[in-house]
């Protein structure tokens, strides 16, 4: 595993436990990050490979608390971080259910970013998706050029300002940085991945998406 | 609580902030749910304080989203990092200010690897030259936006019409202060006051006149977890940890939230109303509650500005306890108006929050 | 009997003995008779609500069993040899013996030939109307010799009662002594008399001297032979003629009625319940209960004698004299509920306190009662089991089946979903499918075997040396016997793993089971019923491979001590074979202490509360009992004992030199 | 022979090492930096694992030094190497010429303050391990009322990269275990936790003590190095964790907090270092001529090393260490100082 | 109320806030070896019923601590009481009472 996160996040854990102690994910989900670091430093490839499929390693947010609590300076945030892009690239994401939403959060992101150069945007933000937006997105959802309008933003207008609409050159040059570092070939990746197990189970784009979008298996929470 | 062991470790914590010249990022988030704290920010610093933000048209995101969504490699945050910078550096800045604290922990991050691993930035400064052809360049000053408006505090404070103090008793209002994760979690040395008793916004509110309150789970994220919000069968995940600090902040009877991070905002207000709506708990008085607002919102309500012009009609959870409190003069039918008073109707009203 | 008594009286020319006082009734009487009716009253509801209380179908049994032939002989048999001669303290402390049958025995003669001197010389009282209940009592006091009219007949019958009365004395006087000093008798600890037992204790003693002294004091007038006579002689020497007698018969009779009175509520209940006990046991009843029908005889059938106090091997730390079967059954008569299941749950169950009881109570049966009415109820969940699956489990197919109903999702979960969540069903047991033919051996080497790998590694190369085909029960590890639970008296929990084990070892189709853990053993041989296969202790199986000569060995000198496992030895009954293998490679030395009586190594599994410093003081008492014939080598059949012996010998403060702890299967391999 | 020997530092392994070579025979001179003779020792209040009063242990090792030349109050203006010999100018205007010279400099506590996860000096309820003994000292503390629920935090300041001390402080363990116990015979109704990462009780009865905690005192040990602290509205602390064991994360509330404060290299030793460019390893301790054969002995001739200078240790073994320290030191005066021609030479092959 | 598609989560977290200590003092009258486990291991390491289905006596006294009841009879509930344990520990805790006295004062009846 040749990654600088992996080597930025992992000295030899002394188990303290400081990182689970804090860790958002370790409190809702059944999940440890002690453990995944365990294993990690363990080197058994066969538990490891066996994190890879599972859903345990999806189950971070990433807000790196436990970066600041280790005291040995790792970061278990940083080397899961590596673990899912190990996951991805040797398409092991597919197989749990929490690794599959990476098919539905790539196609929505990247092309947010390829499309608007906005990694969010509001138009793609809709209120049947996101019920807890509340009824004050609904409104603004059905409103929303009067309300950039009317709170100073530039929703896809010319020039700067807040969702101002970013010329085609710099998105040239997103889609450019996209295809040399890899980003490309990994939306392929997980774009393939994903409709073959859609075919597998014989469901379409859409209902496949569905499903992973609203998936929830009881057992990664506590009872 | 014994105030001054933490201003002594507020004293070792104080980074460098130049006065001025910044090359300014925005924050996809902020862009799309807060335009105008982001307007507000820029007109306190440009019009009020004097300043010279530059932002140019060209710049996208840092990616961040996407990257800690683990849809795109490092290599590729990174690439997109150097362009904005290679942007600031054609501009001819050096100081690079961002919106967004994802991108402000990502940048942190980034220079961090870079320094420990030169061969990676050789990488990146290749990739930036085959995919743009732009020089690459680093900034000599990183700050996050909130670290301008803390540093900016007292002359805020200076121009301000009001305090942040309950103008029928006049005692200060109490605050609780929300710190993105990404802020100096990673990099404790990077944020003004470090990880544990950051002070970036307990300094804005102290110079204010508010009282910050600290409240047991203040260090704790607000669940937001990137994939853990955008996928709905994981949100489960995200509403409890804001649960958690709801909670935890309870007893303290908080008149506030300010916040520098900005999903923050977004989460600490829609999952009240989430809690409201589904459970029948509110953290306010009398079934409101607690306004989560951006810290330009708060540096808007000092100064002045009409409430409704800082966008604080796009919260779920009304705010107008809290302008009552403050003194703040507003005028509720023009609450929901757009531009030049147009009537775009109104959202339809709760069942449980007020 | 009597009709042929009562023909001798008819033939009679002139009576030998006339009626002294023509009523047949004297005022002193009362307390015995008040005494004794109470007591039989007592005894009479006692016994009808018994009886009443034992299951249907064990009431009709009982009755049943007084009908057969070999039970009425074996009832006798016991009768005799339990309740009057004591032949089992006899066999073990002959002086102990003594005194237990020349008091028991010698009060039966003493009020049998009383009823017979009654019956041949005025029959007539016999009768229950006419004084029936005390006149055979007080007989010498009611009656007056006809001088000159004395048979040999009446001069026999004159020297047996004395004889017997100097029986009885020559018991009590021992009885006194040993309330001093028990040692002698072969006995360190008696049993604290409680204040029942005092009273009639007291009495008892009394009774005899008191009875010596009334009857000598009437000899003159009622006859009497050696010691009667000769001590009315030394009366009449000591106050010359006038012997005013009364008061000695009202003392008797004062101290009869006391002694009956108390009776009930001390130990020497037993005199007559042990009769109904031995009944009912030999009727094959067992309890079910620890003190409600069969077990309340049993319980009232303990005569405190005390002998279990120096059988308990716990006793070698004086604290633990309250845990002994003797206050056990005390409690339970007392219905103390905190203190019996105190006592319950420390015992080691080694069962040598009903392996020495004189009157066969089974305390330890009683104990697992008791453990029950705590324990039995208490909540498990065996489902992972393989109980109801016949065939397909031993092939392991419902692994398969069980992981893919899990929705296949086992494997990706991982295990870093939280050290706290343990991960789904691992394994489950299997035994080498049916491939082992009828006459091949199925070894069995149980929990507590793993735990000494020794064990399993000499087992299988005896195995190997005399040829044996075996095939590996549980090598992987294996489902508990249920021995275990069954001695915290979770026997229905017990029932479960029986029926698993019984289903793989059915399934294997072996001919012989061979098992190294007398743990196992026991409840295999009892409770499992395993049809068409014989179930061998592996000192058996040795033993018959050594006689049959596939396993050849070379006797030395070198000094064995052979330690009776608990389980195996008073348990299961093996004493011989292992000695009899062991005699083919070495010199076996006496313990101090063994057979039934060897003493417990104290890593038994049967206490529960037991903690380890107390185990360690038994083991090392164990230990001592073994080195009395100072052997070389230290032999035992238990995977316990042998890590028990393995760790004293380590760690003891005796003088041990040399002194090596072995394994029964590792003497025989080379 | 009546060479003269200063020794740097007046707590247990300075006091020890001068009444060993004052018995020697040689000419002693003790500086102590601060007002009283003692160093730590004479904070605490009794010791482990047998409870002895740091008093009594305090009161013979100051018995036993009687009659050297002691100044309090002294420190080290600046240290000149002659020949052979050390001409130290104290900062009482003394200047001692000294053959040999013994750091004894000791260690300083772990400034609690830098773990600021745990709020010491921010949070009314937290206290140190220095600040209970100075409690069982005078017996008050504005923090300890009757507490009802008290925690220990072990390893704070210890096996911590990011508070720059990677080592194990080696006392703490065996401290925090004793002062359990002593917070529960002072307050029998409290629950005490004691939140460790391992337990490091590797002397003698040190594991007793833990069995006894646990046993007569129902002390709850929890495997995991506390996260972090906070303050409840009620001014209780919130304390969270993970139990390794169970490996879940875990929160408790408690009254009083106690970080165990691992050792330090003494600041003030170091500066002495500093004058005498003496190296230090990577943990800050004073680097010795070689760990095992040779643990007294500076890399310079003539320096000597006793006690915590070098790394933490118990009070046993920081004695053990000064009475080692005397013997090499006596060993050097006789062996290679007197030999004035083959002095160079002698220290090449011996020192 | 509005049903969004997903809820509140129970929290995982050990809160020892919770810990019932008179259950606790009636475990330890009857077998005071509860508090003086070392939390090695041996126990499970060896556990019979262990091969088969999770079963810890371990994991049970943690729960016990954790006031986390259910999950302590939960450990113990396939224990077939082999007494291997007892004879593992190196702290001599006499397993097999112990078990049983968790499983009498933590089980409702």
């Amino acid at each position: 595993m040749k990654d600088y996160r992996l080597k930025e996040g992992l000295n030899a854990c002394i188990n303290c436990g400081t990182c689970t102690a804090i860790c958002p994910a370790a409190e809702f989900y059944r999940y440890d990050p002690r453990r995944i670091v365990d294993i990690v430093q363990s080197k058994d490839d066969e538990e490891i490979e066996k994190l890879l499929k599972s859903d345990t390693i999806w189950y971070c947010g990433e807000c790196m608390s436990c970066v600041t609590r280790c005291p040995r300076k790792n970061a278990a945030g940083l080397i899961i971080m590596s673990l899912r892009n190990l996951s991805i690239e040797l398409g092991y994401f597919i197989e749990s259910e929490k690794g599959r939403q990476q098919y539905l959060l790539t196609k929505d992101l990247c092309s947010n970013v390829l499309d608007y150069g906005y990694c969010v945007y509001p138009r793609r933000f809709d209120y049947a998706g996101h019920p807890e937006a509340g009824r004050v997105w609904e409104w603004e959802e059905k409103h929303l050029d009067d309300l950039f309008e009317r709170l100073g933003g530039n929703l896809d207008g010319k020039g700067t300002g807040a969702m101002r609409r970013i010329p085609q050159e710099d998105l040239d040059q997103l889609k450019a940085i996209f295809d040399i570092t890899g980003a490309t070939a990994r939306m392929e990746n997980v774009r393939k991945a994903g409709e073959k197990k859609a075919a597998e189970w014989g469901l379409t784009e859409e209902e496949f998406i569905a499903k992973i979008y609203t998936d929830s298996d009881p057992k990664h929470l506590n009872h | 609580m014994i105030y001054e062991g933490k201003q002594k470790i507020w004293s070792d914590y104080q980074k460098e902030i130049p006065d001025d010249h910044y090359f300014y990022v925005r924050s996809c988030i902020r862009q799309s749910f807060f335009p105008a704290s982001e307007a507000t920010f820029l007109d306190i610093t440009r019009n009020k304080l004097g300043k010279d933000i530059f932002e140019t048209e060209h710049h996208t995101t840092c990616g961040g989203i996407a990257y800690h969504s683990d849809t795109i490699p490092q290599e590729t945050v990174m690439t997109i990092i150097a362009r904005q910078f290679a942007l600031m550096a054609k501009n001819g800045y050096e100081n690079y200010v961002c919106s967004c604290i994802t991108s402000f922990g990502l940048y942190c991050e980034t220079m961090e690897t870079w320094r420990e691993y030169p061969e990676l930035e050789a990488k990146i400064r290749e990739n930036l030259w085959k995919s743009c052809k732009l020089e690459f360049a680093k900034p000599k000053f990183l700050i996050h936006a909130s670290d301008l408006i803390y540093k900016y505090r007292n002359q805020i404070a200076a121009q301000a019409v009001r305090k942040l103090v309950n103008v029928h008793t006049g005692e200060p209002l109490k605050v609780v202060e929300h710190i993105g994760c990404h802020y100096s979690k990673m990099f404790p040395s990077k944020g003004v006051g470090g990880a544990e008793y950051p002070y970036v916004l307990v300094g804005m509110v102290e110079a204010w006149g508010g009282e910050i309150v600290d409240y047991p789970e203040r260090r704790h994220c607000c669940g937001f977890g990137f994939r853990q919000y955008f996928i709905k069968g994981n949100r489960g995940y995200s509403l409890s940890n804001t649960h958690k600090k709801f909670e935890s902040m309870e007893p303290f009877k908080p008149d506030l939230i300010i916040t520098n991070c900005p999903g923050c905002p977004y989460f600490l207000d829609r999952w009240q109303y989430v809690i409201a709506e589904s459970t029948g708990k509110t953290y306010g008085q009398d079934g409101h509650g607690i306004p989560a607002l951006t810290y330009e919102e708060v540096a808007g309500l000092v100064m002045g500005y009409d409430p409704w012009d800082l966008g604080l009609q796009t919260h779920q959870v009304g705010v107008e306890p809290l302008l009552d409190k403050m003194g703040v003069p507003y005028d509720p039918s023009k609450k929901y108006l757009g531009k030049n008073g147009k009537d775009i109707g109104e959202p339809l009203p709760c069942a449980c929050l007020k | 009997m009597t009709p042929l008594l009562y023909l001798l009286a008819i033939q009679a020319a002139d009576p030998e003995v006339i009626d002294r006082i023509p009523s047949g009734y004297s005022h002193f009487v009362i307390p015995f008779t008040v005494g004794i009716t109470f007591m039989l009253c007592w005894i009479g509801v006692g016994c009808v609500r018994l009886l009443a209380a034992i299951p249907k179908a064990d009431r009709i049994k009982f009755w049943k069993s007084l009908l057969i032939p070999k039970t009425i002989v074996k009832n006798l048999r016991d009768l005799f040899g339990d309740c009057l001669f004591h032949v089992k303290i006899w066999m073990r402390k002959p002086l102990l013996g003594y005194m237990h049958s020349a008091i028991a025995f010698g009060w039966f003669m003493l009020i049998v030939l009383g009823h017979i001197e009654v019956a041949l010389f005025v029959p007539a009282r016999l009768n229950v109307t006419r004084g029936g209940l005390f006149y055979p009592i007080f007989y010498r006091y009611f009656v007056w010799v006809n001088p000159g009219h004395t048979t040999l007949r009446g001069s026999f019958f004159f020297f047996l009662m004395d004889f017997f009365l100097l029986y009885v004395l020559s018991g009590i006087a021992l009885a006194v002594f040993k309330r001093f000093r028990s040692i002698v008798l072969g006995m360190r600890h008696t049993t604290k008399p409680s204040l029942a037992d005092r009273i009639a204790l007291y009495s008892l003693w009394l009774i005899f001297p008191l009875r010596l002294l009334a009857e000598s004091f009437t000899a003159d007038l009622s006859g009497g032979s050696f010691l009667t006579v000769g001590v009315n002689h030394f009366w009449h020497f000591l106050f010359g003629d006038k012997l005013w007698f009364t008061p000695c018969w009202w003392a008797y009779s004062i101290c009869l009625g006391l002694f009956f009175a108390a009776m009930p509520f001390s130990r020497y209940m037993h005199i007559l319940t042990e009769v109904l006990w031995i009944l009912l046991r030999n009727a094959g009843i067992q309890p079910n209960h620890p003190r409600k029908g069969v077990a309340e005889a049993e319980i009232y059938a303990c005569s405190s004698c005390g002998l279990c106090l120096d059988a308990c091997p716990m006793n070698v730390q004086k604290k633990n004299l309250k845990y002994s079967s003797v206050y056990f059954i005390r409690f339970l008569r007392r219905h103390n509920e905190k203190k019996i299941n105190a006592i319950a749950d420390k015992c080691l169950m080694c069962d040598k306190c009903h392996a020495l009881c004189p009157v066969g109570v089974d305390a330890p049966a009683l104990r697992r009662a008791q453990r029950a009415t705590v324990n039995d109820t208490l909540p498990y969940d065996y489902s992972y089991l393989p109980l109801a699956v016949p065939g397909s489990i031993l092939a392991g197919e419902t692994t398969a089946t069980l992981g893919t109903l899990r929705g296949g999702t086992g494997a990706s979960l991982g295990d870093a979903s939280g050290g706290a969540e343990r991960s789904e069903a691992v394994e489950r047991p299997k035994v080498l499918p049916g491939t082992v033919s009828n006459n091949k051996v199925l070894y069995f080497a149980g929990c507590m075997t793993h735990l000494t790998p020794r064990i399993i590694k000499s087992v299988e190369k005896v195995f190997k040396e005399a040829g044996v085909e075996y095939e590996f029960a549980d090598r992987d590890g294996g489902i508990c016997c249920g021995r275990p639970l069954m001695l915290a008296g979770k026997a229905e929990a017990a029932s479960k793993v029986i029926e698993a084990n019984k289903k793989l070892i059915e399934g294997s189709g072996c001919g012989t089971l061979v098992l190294s853990c007398p743990i196992c053993y026991k409840i295999f041989k009892e409770e499992y019923h395993l049809e068409g296969i014989k179930v061998v202790h592996y000192t058996q199986f040795i033993n018959e491979l050594i006689a049959s000569g596939k396993l050849k060995v070379e006797k030395s000198e070198k000094k064995i001590v052979y330690h009776d496992p608990c389980e195996l030895g008073r348990g299961c009954g093996v004493y011989f074979e292992p000695r009899a293998a062991l005699d083919q490679v070495g010199t076996l030395v006496k313990a101090a202490k063994e057979y039934d009586e060897s003493v417990c190594c104290g890593g038994s599994l049967g206490s529960l509360t037991l903690d380890t410093r107390d185990r360690a003081k038994i083991s090392e008492s164990s230990l001592e009992n073994l080195l009395a014939g100072d052997p070389e080598t230290i032999v035992t059949a238990c995977p316990l004992c042998l890590k028990t012996f393995s760790e004293a010998v380590s760690n003891s403060r005796l003088p041990i030199k040399n002194v090596a702890v072995k394994d029964f299967a590792e003497v025989f391999c080379r | 022979m009546k060479n003269n020997i200063l020794i740097i530092g007046g707590g247990p392994a300075g006091l020890e090492a001068s009444a060993q070579l004052q018995r020697m025979g040689y000419n002693v001179i003790l500086i102590e930096k601060s007002p009283k003779l003692g160093g730590h020792l004479a904070k605490w209040d009794r010791l482990f694992p047998d409870s002895v009063q740091a008093e009594e242990v305090l009161g013979r090792l100051l018995k036993g030094a009687e009659g050297v030349k002691c100044f309090t109050d002294t420190d080290v203006r600046a240290i000149n190497r002659l020949d052979k010999s050390y001409n130290v100018r104290l900062t009482n205007g003394i200047t001692v010429l000294s053959d040999a010279v013994l750091v004894a400099s000791g260690f300083d506590l772990f400034d609690a303050v830098k773990k600021e996860e745990y709020g010491y000096g921010i949070y009314d309820q937290v206290m140190t391990n220095a600040d209970l003994e100075a409690y069982f000292k005078s017996g008050s503390d504005r923090r300890i009322e009757k507490p009802g629920k008290i925690g220990f935090a072990h390893c704070v300041g210890s096996r911590d990269e990011k508070s720059g001390c990677r080592s194990c402080s080696k006392v703490c363990c065996a401290t925090a275990v004793k002062q359990a116990i002593e917070m529960k015979q002072a307050f029998p109704d409290a629950e005490v936790f004691c939140f460790y990462m391992d337990l490091r009780l590797f002397g003698r009865h040190y594991e007793d003590i833990y069995l006894k905690a646990q046993k007569e005192y129902g002390v709850r040990f929890i495997r995991g190095r506390v996260a972090e602290v906070s303050e409840n509205y009620d001014g209780t602390l919130l304390v969270k964790a993970e139990d390794t064991v169970a490996g879940k994360p875990l929160k408790v509330t408690l009254d009083l907090l106690v970080l165990m404060a691992g050792m330090r290299p003494s600041a003030s030793g170091k500066a002495i270092g500093d004058l005498l460019e003496m190296s230090v390893e990577e943990d800050g301790y004073f680097a010795v001529r070689s760990g095992i054969a040779a643990g007294q002995r500076s890399p310079i001739p003539g320096i000597f090393l006793a006690g915590a200078a070098t790394g933490p240790k118990t009070l046993p073994e920081t004695l053990a260490d000064a009475r080692a320290a005397a013997m090499e030191v006596d060993r050097y005066l006789t062996e290679i100082f007197p030999d004035a021609k083959n002095y160079k030479q002698l220290v090449r092959e011996r020192w | 109320m509005v049903d969004f598609g997903f809820g509140l989560v129970p929290s995982s977290r050990i809160n020892l806030d919770l810990f019932d200590r008179e259950k606790y003092e009636k475990l330890v009258a009857m077998e005071p070896d509860a508090k003086i486990c070392m939390a090695c291991g041996s126990c499970t390491a060896v556990c019979t019923a262990g091969q088969f289905t999770p079963t810890s006596l371990r994991e049970a006294i943690e729960d016990v601590f954790n006031a986390k009841d259910d999950k302590a009879l939960e450990a113990l509930k396939a224990c077939q009481l082999c007494g291997k344990c007892s004879m593992v520990c190196p702290r001599g805790i006499n397993t097999r009472h112990l078990i049983l006295s968790i499983t009498k004062v933590y089980s409702k009846k």
